[in-house]
C-alpha cells in the first residue's frame, strides 16, 4: 500500500476557492482516480469530480495533476507521486468551474457539434498495433488488412478522440478567445473532412476551419498534441487543414 | 388531472433509459444522480452489447432478452457502436464438445450464429491463439457506456426531462403513508431541498438496497463485483469469447485502441469503493493469454472493478445467478408510490425501462404505450447543450 | 448555479504562463514577446528619426549617444529580437504550409541555433566596428 | 440552441499576407541594415551621409517599401494579439478599421519624414 497526500481544489457556489488536503492509502498499482474515489468514499462525500469508465474510454475525468492536464484514470499514482510533495489536483483550465474539480464542458461539445463528427469510423483494415517480439508467439508481427466475415462489410472503430477537453485546457488561444474552435473542434473538422465524400460538406467544413476563429487563430504552441492522452494530434491536423486551405486559396488566385 | 411527475434515482443505463421512456410517454421526469452520468456500475461495464451467446446455454431467458435488445439498440443508436461481431473460440477438446450445445442454445434463443472456418478466423484475428480449434460468429457489438446513457438522456431532455447531477437523495418524504417526494442535497452548492413526486423509481443499480433501506424496505439484490483489465493496445478486431460456459477471464472485448479482459465475480458489502485485487488482475491476464497469447506482452492501461446488481434467489452462486431483471412494486412491502428496477445487463437497459415504465403507468392510470423500440435517439452531444448545468 | 469564470484579461495572461509547459509554448511566448518588442522599437525608431529634419546638430548628438556601449548593447538585444522573431516566423510559416509539422521541435532547435550564431557575428561587428 | 461555432468568414488571406510580409521583411530588413550600416564604412554617421543615402532613388524606394511592409506586418501582428483577448465581432471589425488607420498614418508619417529630411 501507498500512503499519499492530495491537495484538491475546492469551490462551491458562494464560497471562495481554496485547497483541501487529504491523506489516503491506495494500492501500489492504483491510479490517481482510484485515490480520488477513496477521498470521496472515506473522507469527504461532498467532493465533486467526474468519473465513469476508469479506463480512458469516456474522457469525463480529465483534470490537472500538478498543473498538467491528465486523465487520472490512466495515470498511476506511482508515476506522479514523489513520496512527499502533495499531489495538487485542479479542474481543467479554460472552462467555467462548476464545483470542485467539475467544469462546464458545454463549450467543448458545441465546438465538436460544429463539424458533427460521428464517433465511429468505418473501414479499419487492420489492428493498430505493433508489438515487439511477437514472433515467438506464432503471431504475425504486422497484421495485414483482412476481410471481415461475410455479413460485415468492414470493421469499424470509435474515433481516437474521447472528447475529454484536455486539449482545450492546454491551449493558450482557447484561454482568452472564447470563440476559437479549439484543438478538439478543429481536429474533428479534419477527421470529418476526411470521412465525407460530399463536396458541399467538404466546402462547409473547410469554410469553418477558415473562419475568423478557425485554424488561423492557432499560435503553433503544440500544447494540445503534447497533452492529448489519445494521440489525436490536433496540432498536426490544424496544420494539415492550413495546408489544404492555402493550396485552395492559391489555386483560386490563379484562376482569377 | 395534471401530468404526473416521476423521480428516477440513478443515472446509470437503467435510469437513463427509464427517464427517456417516461419522457417519451409525455410524463414529467426528474432524474436524480448523486455523481456524474454513469459514474457507478454502468461506466465500468465491459462495453459489450451482448448478442446473448454468452448466456444461451445456462441462462436462456437472459440470452433471449439480449438478442432482442441488441437488435433494437442497433436501430436507435447505430452511430454509437463498434459493429464488429463476436467470436466464440474453442481452445480445448472440452470447448469443442460444448460447441453443439452452444449452437443449439443460439438457435433456441434466435441468436444468429455461424461457424467460421478456423483458418479464416485466424486470418481475421492474427493475435488469436494459433491452436484454436473452432470459432463461432455471433452478433456481439461494443458500445461506450457514458455516451450510451447520454444519448438516452439528451433525447429525454428534448422531451422535457430534467437531469440533476451531483445531487444525492438523502431521505424520502411521505404524505398519508405514501411516498410523496425526496429530500436531496446538491453537492455542487451544498444546498438541500425537497422535490415532490407522484411516484419514485429506484434505479440505483447495486445501490438499490441502500436507497430502498431509506424507506425501510429490503430488496434481494447482491452487489457482486467483477474485475476488468484494460490493455494498452488492441489485440482483436471482434469480441473474443471462450466457447465454454461463462467463467472467469473468458472474454476479451476490443474497444478503440484497447482490449479489455474480463471478468471475475465476488460478493461485496460496499459497492462505493472496490479496489481491483491483484490476484484477480493476474488471473485475468493469465486467462486472457490463453485466447490471445500476446496479452502478457502489452502494458496494462487500467485495472477496474465494479459491482453488478445481481438479483439473488435461493442460494445460487453469483456466477450462476440469472442476468435477467426484475421490477419490485413496494406496495407489496406496504410502501405506496415507490418501485425498484434491478438486475439485468446494460444491453437490456431499454427493456428494463419499458418494464418499469409500464408498471408506473399502470399504477398512475396513464394509458400510453412504450415507443422506445422505434424512436432513434438524438446525438449524445446535445446533452451538454441542453442546459443541464443551469 | 454560479460557476467560477475568470475574467478574460486574467485568462489572457495565460499566454505567458509557462509553468510546466513545453517547447512549443516557449516558442510561441518568445515570438509574441519579440513581436511586441519590435513594434515598440519601430515607433521609437520613427520618433528618433523625427530629429533628422532638425538639421545636423541634433543628429550628431544622437549619433554620439547611439555609439555609447549601453546603446550598442540595446542594438544587440534588438538584433536578437529580430533574429528570433524572423527565424521562428519562418518555422511557423513552413508548418502552416504543412512542411516539417512532425519535426517542429527540431526546426525550432535549428532556427534558434542559426539565431545564436548570427547574433554572435552581429555582436562582433557591432562592438568591433 | 444556436451554435456560435458554425459561422464562416475567411481568414486564409490574412494569414498568407502575414507570411508574405514576414518573408519580404527578412529581405528588406537585411537590405536596410546593410545599406545603413555597411555600405558606407562605419555606417551612416554624419547628417550628410543620411541625406546622400535618402536622395538615392533606389534606396528611397527600398526604404518606402520597407516601411509599408513593416507597418502591415506589425498591424496584422497587433491584431492577432488583440483578437486573443476574445473581443466581440463588432469590436473586431472596429479594431480592424482602427489598425488600418494607424498603419496608414504610420506609413504617411514615415514618408513625410523622409520628404522633410530630403528637403
Amino acid at each position: 500500500m501507498l500512503e499519499i497526500t492530495l491537495q484538491i481544489f475546492r469551490y462551491k457556489t458562494g464560497e471562495s476557492p481554496h485547497y483541501d488536503t487529504f491523506t489516503v492509502q491506495v494500492a501500489e498499482s492504483a491510479s490517481v482516480l482510484d485515490a480520488l474515489d477513496v477521498v470521496w468514499a472515506k473522507h469527504d462525500h461532498s467532493l465533486t469530480y467526474r468519473r465513469a469508465c476508469h479506463h480512458s474510454a469516456c474522457g469525463v475525468c480529465a483534470l490537472r495533476i500538478n498543473g498538467l492536464e491528465k486523465l487520472p484514470c490512466v495515470t498511476p499514482v506511482s508515476s506522479v507521486w514523489d513520496g512527499h510533495t502533495p499531489l495538487r489536483l485542479n479542474p481543467l483550465r479554460n472552462f467555467p468551474v462548476v464545483s470542485d474539480l467539475i467544469v462546464d464542458v458545454t463549450g467543448l461539445f458545441q465546438r465538436l457539434s460544429a463539424s458533427d463528427l460521428e464517433i465511429t469510423r468505418d473501414a479499419e483494415p487492420t489492428l493498430p498495433l505493433s508489438v515487439d517480439n511477437l514472433a515467438d508467439l506464432g503471431t504475425r508481427m504486422e497484421p495485414e488488412p483482412v476481410e471481415p466475415p461475410e455479413n460485415l462489410t468492414r470493421f469499424n472503430r470509435f474515433e481516437s478522440c474521447i472528447e475529454c477537453g484536455i486539449c482545450m485546457s492546454a491551449c493558450p488561444t482557447v484561454a482568452a478567445d472564447d470563440k476559437f474552435l479549439g484543438p478538439a473542434g478543429l481536429a474533428a473538422i479534419y477527421d470529418e473532412r476526411h470521412k465525407t465524400g460530399d463536396p458541399r460538406e467538404v466546402a462547409h467544413l473547410l469554410a469553418l476551419a477558415d473562419g475568423e476563429h478557425g485554424v488561423w487563430r492557432c499560435h503553433s504552441a503544440y500544447e494540445c498534441t503534447e497533452a492529448c492522452p489519445q494521440a489525436v494530434d490536433p496540432a498536426g491536423k490544424i496544420m494539415a487543414l492550413r495546408r489544404e486551405l492555402i493550396a485552395n486559396r492559391l489555386k483560386k488566385g490563379r484562376r482569377k | 388531472m395534471s401530468i404526473p411527475h416521476i423521480i428516477v434515482i440513478g443515472a446509470g443505463s437503467t435510469g437513463s433509459a427509464t427517464a427517456h421512456d417516461l419522457a417519451l410517454r409525455g410524463l414529467r421526469v426528474t432524474l436524480i444522480e448523486r455523481g456524474d452520468i454513469a459514474s457507478g456500475t454502468t461506466g465500468r461495464t465491459h462495453c459489450l452489447l451482448h448478442s446473448g451467446g454468452r448466456y444461451c446455454v445456462n441462462d436462456p431467458e437472459a440470452a433471449a432478452e439480449c438478442i432482442v435488445e441488441n437488435r433494437i439498440i442497433r436501430n436507435i443508436i447505430p452511430d454509437l457502436l463498434e459493429l464488429n461481431d463476436g467470436l466464440f473460440v474453442a481452445l480445448t477438446e472440452a470447448d469443442l464438445a460444448f460447441k453443439e450445445r452452444f449452437l443449439e442454445g443460439c438457435a433456441t434463443c434466435h441468436i444468429p450464429a455461424r461457424e467460421l472456418p478456423i483458418t479464416h478466423a485466424l486470418e481475421i484475428e492474427p493475435f488469436l491463439n494459433r491452436g484454436a480449434l473452432a470459432a463461432v460468429q455471433v452478433p456481439d457489438a461494443v458500445f461506450e457506456p457514458v455516451r450510451f446513457c447520454l444519448a438516452f438522456l439528451a433525447t429525454a431532455q428534448q422531451h422535457g426531462a430534467v437531469v440533476r447531477r451531483f445531487t444525492e437523495v438523502t431521505d424520502f418524504l411521505y404524505a398519508g403513508g405514501c411516498v410523496s417526494g425526496v429530500k436531496v442535497k446538491d453537492h455542487r452548492t451544498g444546498k438541500t431541498e425537497n422535490i415532490g413526486a407522484d411516484l419514485i423509481i429506484n434505479a440505483a443499480g447495486p445501490w438499490v438496497g441502500s436507497v430502498a433501506a431509506m424507506a425501510g424496505i429490503s430488496v434481494p439484490v447482491k452487489p457482486t463485483a467483477g474485475v476488468m483489465v484494460t490493455l494498452d493496445g488492441r489485440l482483436n478486431n471482434m469480441v473474443l469469447n471462450r466457447l465454454s460456459p461463462p467463467s472467469d477471464g473468458d472474454i476479451v472485448v476490443p474497444q478503440r485502441a484497447t482490449s479489455i479482459i474480463g471478468t471475475t465475480s465476488w460478493e461485496v458489502e460496499d459497492p462505493d469503493v472496490i479496489p481491483a485485487p491483484a490476484d484477480h488482475v493476474a488471473k485475468m491476464l493469465a486467462q486472457g493469454e490463453q485466447l490471445l497469447p500476446a496479452v502478457q506482452k502489452i502494458p496494462v492501461r487500467a485495472r477496474v472493478a465494479a459491482a453488478r446488481p445481481l438479483i439473488v434467489k435461493g442460494d445460487k452462486e453469483a456466477r450462476e445467478a440469472s442476468r435477467t431483471f426484475e421490477c419490485f412494486d413496494h406496495q407489496d412491502d406496504g410502501v405506496e408510490g415507490f418501485v425498484t428496477i434491478a438486475g439485468g445487463k446494460m444491453t437490456t437497459a431499454r427493456a428494463m425501462a419499458e418494464r418499469v415504465s409500464d408498471l408506473v403507468c399502470k399504477k398512475l392510470g396513464v394509458a400510453v404505450a412504450c415507443r422506445t423500440r422505434n424512436v432513434p435517439l438524438v446525438s449524445y452531444r446535445l446533452f451538454y447543450q441542453g442546459g443541464s448545468y443551469a | 448555479m454560479a460557476s467560477l469564470n475568470y475574467p478574460r484579461v486574467r485568462r489572457a495572461g495565460r499566454w505567458f504562463d509557462l509553468r510546466r509547459r513545453r517547447m512549443g509554448m516557449w516558442a510561441y511566448a518568445l515570438n509574441r514577446i519579440t513581436g511586441i518588442g519590435l513594434v515598440v522599437y519601430l515607433y521609437l525608431h520613427l520618433v528618433i528619426l523625427s530629429q533628422l529634419p532638425g538639421g545636423p546638430g541634433s543628429w550628431n548628438a544622437f549619433v554620439a549617444l547611439a555609439r555609447s556601449p549601453f546603446f550598442l548593447t540595446l542594438d544587440v538585444v534588438l538584433i536578437a529580437g529580430i533574429l528570433i522573431h524572423g527565424l521562428n516566423g519562418l518555422r511557423i510559416a513552413l508548418t502552416g504550409f504543412g512542411i516539417g509539422v512532425k519535426a517542429h521541435k527540431i526546426l525550432f532547435g535549428i532556427v534558434m541555433f542559426i539565431a545564436v550564431i548570427a547574433l554572435g557575428v552581429a555582436a562582433v561587428l557591432i562592438y568591433g566596428g | 440552441m444556436d451554435n456560435p461555432f458554425t459561422k464562416e468568414p475567411r481568414a486564409t488571406t490574412t494569414w498568407l499576407w502575414q507570411v508574405v510580409t514576414g518573408v519580404l521583411l527578412l529581405f528588406l530588413l537585411g537590405l536596410h541594415v546593410i545599406a545603413n550600416h555597411f555600405i558606407v564604412k562605419g555606417g551612416l554617421r554624419t547628417f550628410a551621409d543620411v541625406l546622400a543615402y535618402l536622395r538615392n532613388p533606389v534606396f528611397l524606394v527600398l526604404e518606402a517599401l520597407f516601411l509599408i511592409v513593416v507597418a502591415s506586418h506589425a498591424m496584422l501582428g497587433i491584431r492577432a494579439i488583440l483578437l486573443d483577448l476574445g473581443i466581440s465581432d463588432r469590436m473586431e471589425r472596429w479594431l480592424s478599421r482602427a489598425l488600418t488607420i494607424v498603419g496608414v498614418l504610420t506609413v504617411g508619417y514615415g514618408l513625410w519624414l523622409t520628404w522633410a529630411i530630403i528637403h
